[in-house]
């Protein structure tokens, strides 16, 4: 979003951006665009703590009920999920040194490798979901697997969708956004001047990254 | 323009530095997050009795901290950026804290009483312990 | 630069124009097209956008207090029904607070103000600013919308179960107040990076105005405190619809839960609506008085304190709601400080009248209501903070007057205040002062009879919400209501000579406050850009008074 | 001075222990406040004349606060916030901690009424019987959505929460009937949903329970309630099918299972019915009362809006009477409620 509005009107100036007319120079303007992010994944992160805040006190309240539901995810998956997702940090990581070196097509490269790392996470998250609703292991009322039937155990899946939903759709989002930025970089717009919209891209990226570093041990490991 | 928001030009030397260290950063820290995770799962796995989710949680951090340190470059600029996150980080525990201290001296028969699709649980500890104090379940009254 | 040059340059500060334009056209005239309005990147032209939208809004929670304020003019059934009235308070409430209150001062002067004031061409994200705008109409549009079809009858707190029960028209409204918290988020986040990237040569931390260090902090609690109310909006609409069981009792869910998430964003939310008007106050009680401010890093750092410790107060809505005692203890201590930090800005505005020179002006009128009122609204809100005490007053109308002595007396105060102070500089025109003292006497004293009669209501005991009351209570009620009246005629003068004075008024010069804050040290109306030619020079100090003999030696008090 | 002030700030009659207390803490407070805004009020008029304009572009003293002064303006508000707190916080100790030679009452709120009822009976509506000077704890719990607690007089509150107990205890000082109100907004009548206190000296008290426990129904307790001492359940929903019968419930509507011209009876409570705006619901007590209300507000999708509305032809107790009874038609398969809550037992 800030991305958008600090690096407007680049295209057919390859190497050198332009400034918007009441920024004082480039280095204010990135700067600003820079912060604009760390704000906005600040409302994130806050976002997200709902949700952490939601999943301790229930935990607290019910740990048998918490500790048996969080077996019945399936481990292997979430563990190849998180490896995915933090490789795919990594790749995005590396796009934000190519676009500084000006190297365009291994930011397109890396950011390609990115995205459908997301995709693997979403179709591996896809066979998640629909064991569970094969199981009817459903949020709330719609709770009605035999094999756990102690109190807490529906508000567990209630959080574990609530929160892994909440997570994909920013997968989602973060995909939208770097294929964006791959757009950019197929038109080799990157350089040593010119790599906010990468590195922006790739924060929100590991954003996505780190909200789910924390989601895998709490939902998958207890 | 030098006297100008010396912030940004700090935080864009800084920037420009960086990138001569090369990409061995990036694959060591992604190394470190590959082996943290096969870790916290290994642990995960043997089912500690006290401590499971202190040791969990531990490891997501360190694994955060790497995450927002190189990778999103925490490490190299220091201002704003720093204080924004780690406040929104601080803030999250102290909802936390505030929330569990209340949950966790709350008058007891105050807490959920945990409904689920299933009959109020006679056979767990719920009863004795977490829902004493002069309240027990359905079914177990003497009277 | 000395500070007699600064002098020099005051009365009517216009800089030399620049060598290749001879004239420059004021915003307002600068594109006179319907488009060139609403597709404007000009932070002035949107914040003159949010203040006509917001006075709207204004008028719309004005026209539900009223009809409130009516109906509990006698004890049973008086110009509508039970259902009718629930949704007026609420909807009183919801437009009031997250239409009016939230935006109103960030959005109309926050985002002429702090660019002038800190002497950058625009904020730092022109593009997310207007989209903020518009996310604030989308959202009310949906809201609004929702109220039409059904209205919602929640209170605008929406406890849980209550409000996943209703079955009133929960969704729409909870979804519209949902968007409108990306749009404060969104002005929260642009005036953060604003100030910390757009400040003018000179211009370092400790020279900034007051009224944008409070924005600052503003700022700051929109952005960290909205998130966590929209996911709260969206699980409640969830539950509404879907029944998860996180909030609802009847699943195994916890309200008292809803209630520490809900207030983790509202009690905040307060000092959204406050610290503006703080901001504001410091500004006109330095230039009507023409004194630096007091303690001016008392006041500053004031602003922070209570952004911060403002966030880990929450848990006093809940004193009886059945949180622990423990708890109980925590929220009321830090509460405390709280009161200390409001304390120190009031001991502070009034730190700055000593040895100042007063001219007794609207805007200094609003100060003297404003002074008045903080300092009793928010003692009565530290007595509530004492845990027992609230055990009585809770839910009752002492809460009521307590929270209107706040959001009326401190933000409606500033509001006005701020109309009238930066009505020169916004539109070019003067308004009539005669008319403006005798519409503040009647704001000042109509709230005052409002309001008190509810703060002995709450102490005999009557509730909050209630359509219907014991007769015992009519003569306070018949009481609140008289003065309610008086407070609408107040209002509508200011609306007419304001309207007036907007059309007809004659010009005002550049500077007719004689201020020396820097958002006057350009042309009244500013030009699009803000500022022609060479920028001036930042006085040394800001709010600063003095004469240069005099300026070597301060007096400490 | 006490009686007063009383007056003065309008507060009601103290009637038990924690009222005495909390008020004295009251009259503290507010004269501070009143006294402090007298100061910097008079301070700020007096600076206003005594530092007038006297010329347009006057030039002033540049002052700022030493230390000591900035010193003194945090610590004297903090010293009165911390001396308020200490005060307020041991009296809301004394409030929240019932002794523990308490009497038990336990408190169900529900839309709108108050039902009380004492661990060996009786059970009432609206009207609590307790003796003065004796320690009656309050176990609160409601059957639908939050309620609050609230005696004017006794100066107490809590909040009801669905499915569990809240606590709160007074001991009233003096003989006499004191109103209770709801102080949480719950709905439609909210504040219709009054009761009261009624305060017994020793002996009335000790009589009263006597009868209580003998059964007698001539009080007027029971002629509040008229569904105390028989497991009410059962009794409320027997008169509820008379009630229903009265007023010609079953001309439309089958208890077997059948449709007619409104929905049946039949498993009624707890199903999901889809509304003719496409909305699922599932029955619960206030939809059934809505419906008997407001028939045509949500009609169940395929059934016409003919159902004239009860508003003034039932009584409270009449209305309540019928959705106990058609909660008695469930269908086996459907569970009880989860916010019936656990039963009680007395401490010790």
């Amino acid at each position: 979003m800030q991305s958008s509005t600090a690096t407007a009107g680049v295209a057919g100036v390859p190497h050198r951006p332009q400034v918007a007319a009441h920024f004082a120079s480039l280095e204010v303007q990135n700067h600003a665009a820079r912060l604009g992010m760390w704000l906005f994944l600040a409302t994130e992160i806050l976002l997200f703590a709902g949700l952490f805040v939601i999943y301790a006190n229930y935990r607290f309240l019910f740990p048998e009920a918490f500790a048996l539901a969080s077996r019945e995810l399936n481990l292997n998956m979430g563990t190849f999920n998180t490896l995915l997702l933090i490789t795919s940090s990594f790749t995005a990581a590396m796009a934000v040194h190519y676009a500084k070196e000006a190297k365009n097509k291994q930011v397109v490269l890396m950011f390609v490798l990115t995205i459908l790392m997301a995709l693997g996470f979403l179709v591996v998250k896809y066979f998640e979901y629909s064991h569970k609703f094969h199981e009817h292991q459903l949020p709330g009322p719609y709770y009605a697997f035999p094999g756990l039937t102690l109190p807490g155990a529906s508000a567990y899946f209630t959080i574990y969708f609530l929160s892994t939903g909440l997570h994909a759709f920013h997968v989602v989002i973060g995909m939208i956004v770097l294929g964006w930025v791959t757009l950019k970089a197929m038109r080799n717009e990157f350089s040593h001047h010119n790599y906010t919209a990468v590195e922006l891209g790739s924060m929100y990226w590991h954003l996505v990254d780190l909200v789910w570093i924390f989601l895998f041990p709490m939902l998958y490991l207890i | 323009m030098s006297a100008m928001a010396n912030e940004s030009f700090k935080e864009d030397r800084e920037m420009r530095q960086e990138h001569h260290s090369g990409p061995g950063k990036y694959i060591a820290v992604w190394g470190a997050l590959m082996v943290l995770t096969l870790v916290t799962v290994f642990t995960g796995k043997m089912h500690i009795e006290t401590g499971a989710l202190a040791l969990a949680l531990v490891i997501a951090s360190v694994k955060g901290a790497l995450v927002a340190l190189y990778f999103m470059h925490l490490a190299e600029h220091q201002g704003a950026s720093r204080v924004v996150f780690i406040t929104s980080m601080l803030f999250v525990v102290l909802m936390l804290l505030f929330t569990l201290f209340d949950i966790g001296t709350r008058f007891r028969p105050a807490l959920p009483n945990a409904a689920t699709p299933q009959e109020w649980p006679v056979e767990t500890r719920g009863q004795s312990g977490r829902y004493g104090g002069g309240l027990k379940a359905p079914g177990t009254n003497p009277k | 630069m000395s500070p007699s040059s600064s002098i020099a340059a005051e009365p009517g500060a216009v800089p030399a124009p620049d060598e290749h334009h001879e004239h420059h056209p004021s915003y307002l005239v600068d594109g006179t097209t319907l488009k060139s309005w609403l597709l404007t990147l000009d932070h002035k032209r949107i914040g003159v956008m949010y203040l006509i939208w917001v006075l709207l809004f204004f008028l719309i929670g004005g026209i539900y207090a009223l009809v409130v304020r009516l109906e509990l003019l006698t004890p049973g059934p008086t110009i509508i029904d039970a259902m009718t009235y629930n949704r007026a308070f609420t909807m009183h409430g919801v437009v009031m607070i997250f239409l009016f209150m939230i935006p109103a001062i960030p959005g109309a002067f926050g985002n002429f103000m702090l660019p002038l004031m800190l002497g950058a061409k625009d904020v730092a994200f022109p593009r997310l600013n207007l989209l903020s705008l518009y996310l604030l109409l989308t959202g009310a549009v949906i809201a609004i919308w929702g109220m039409i079809n059904g209205g919602m009858d929640t209170g605008w707190t929406f406890y849980t179960p209550y409000s996943t029960h209703t079955t009133t028209t929960v969704a729409p409204i909870l979804f519209g107040a949902f968007i409108i918290g990306f749009s404060s988020i969104a002005t929260g986040l642009n005036f953060i990076v604003t100030t910390h990237t757009m400040r003018a040569p000179g211009i370092t931390w400790f020279k900034m105005p007051l009224f944008v260090w409070a924005m600052y902090a503003t700022a700051c609690i929109q952005v960290l405190a909205t998130p966590v109310l929209g996911l709260v909006l969206l699980l409640v609409v969830g539950e509404h619809l879907f029944h998860f069981g996180i909030f609802d009792p009847a699943q195994g869910g916890d309200p008292v839960l809803f209630q520490h998430l809900f207030w983790f964003y509202s009690h905040p939310a307060v000092y959204i609506m406050v610290l503006p008007s703080f901001g504001v106050m410091s500004e006109v009680v330095a230039t009507f008085s023409r004194k630096n401010i007091f303690g001016y890093r008392a006041v500053a750092f004031s602003s922070l304190g209570i952004a911060f410790v403002g966030f880990f107060a929450w848990g006093h809505h809940m004193f009886v709601s059945g949180q622990s005692t423990f708890n109980a203890g925590v929220f009321a201590v830090l509460t405390m400080l709280v009161g200390v930090f409001t304390a120190i800005k009031v001991f502070n505005w009034v730190g700055t009248v000593y040895k100042g020179a007063v001219d007794f002006k609207t805007p200094f009128a609003y100060f003297c209501g404003f002074l008045y009122f903080t300092v009793f609204g928010g003692m009565t809100g530290v007595a509530f903070a004492t845990a027992s005490l609230d055990v009585p007053w809770h839910d009752t109308y002492f809460v009521v007057a307590h929270f209107h002595f706040i959001m009326v007396g401190a933000t409606i105060m500033a509001f006005m205040a701020s109309i009238h102070y930066w009505f020169p500089k916004m539109f070019g025109k003067m308004y009539h002062e005669g008319w403006g003292l005798v519409s503040a006497a009647f704001i000042i004293l109509g709230f005052n009879a409002t309001f008190i009669p509810q703060f002995l209501l709450g102490n005999a005991g009557m509730p909050r919400r209630y359509y219907e009351y014991p007769e015992r209570f009519q003569t306070l009620n018949v009481a609140s209501t008289a003065g309610a009246s008086l407070l609408a005629f107040g209002f509508l003068i200011s609306a007419i000579y304001l309207t007036y004075a907007l059309v007809y008024g004659r010009r005002a010069a550049s500077n007719p406050w004689r201020s020396r804050g820097y958002e006057w040290m350009t042309e009244s109306p500013p030009p699009t850009h803000n500022f022609v030619g060479p920028q001036p020079t930042y006085p040394e100090e800001p709010h600063f008074y003095v004469e240069p003999k005099k300026a070597e030696v301060p007096d400490a008090v | 001075m006490n009686e007063l002030l009383n007056n003065i700030l309008f507060l009601p009659e103290q009637a038990s222990t924690f009222a005495e207390r909390v008020d004295r803490l009251h009259y503290f407070v507010i004269s501070v406040t009143m006294l402090s805004s007298l100061v910097v009020g008079t301070a700020a008029v007096f600076f206003f004349f005594r530092y007038r304009r006297r010329k347009p572009n006057q030039a002033t003293e540049y002052v700022v606060p030493s230390v000591k002064t900035e010193f003194l303006f945090v610590s004297l508000p903090l010293f009165f916030f911390l001396t308020w707190f200490v005060i307020g916080f041991r009296d809301f100790v004394f409030v929240s901690t019932p002794p523990k030679d308490a009497m038990d009452v336990y408190v169900m709120g529900k839309q709108w009424m108050w039902k009380f009822s004492y661990p060996e009976g009786p059970n009432g509506v609206n009207v609590l019987h307790v003796p003065a000077n004796r320690p009656v704890r309050l176990l609160i719990t409601s059957r639908d959505v939050l309620h609050s607690f609230f005696v004017p007089a006794f100066r107490i509150k809590m909040d009801a929460i669905p499915g569990r107990y809240t606590q709160t205890w007074f001991e009233a000082t003096k003989p006499g009937t004191y109103q209770i109100l709801c102080t949480e907004y719950c709905g439609l009548s909210h504040s219709k949903m009054l009761g009261e206190v009624v305060v017994l000296s020793a002996e009335e008290w000790d009589a009263w329970v006597k009868e209580q426990r003998k059964g007698a129904l001539q009080n007027r307790q029971d002629a509040l309630a008229d569904l105390s001492l028989e497991p009410h359940p059962a009794r409320m929903a027997e008169q509820g099918q008379k009630a229903a019968a009265e007023v010609g419930c079953f001309k439309c509507h089958t208890v077997n299972g059948e449709p007619h011209i409104g929905p049946t009876f039949l498993g009624m409570y707890g199903r999901t019915e889809t509304l003719d705006n496409g909305r699922n619901i599932r029955v619960d007590e206030a939809w059934i009362t809505q419906s008997m209300m407001d028939p045509g507000a949500h009609l169940v999708a395929g059934y016409p809006n003919v159902m004239p509305t009860f508003q003034g032809k039932l009584t409270g107790p009449q209305t309540a009477a019928i959705v106990e009874y058609i909660k008695t038609l469930r269908t086996p398969d459907i569970r009880t409620g989860a916010s019936q809550g656990p039963t009680y037992e007395p401490i010790q």
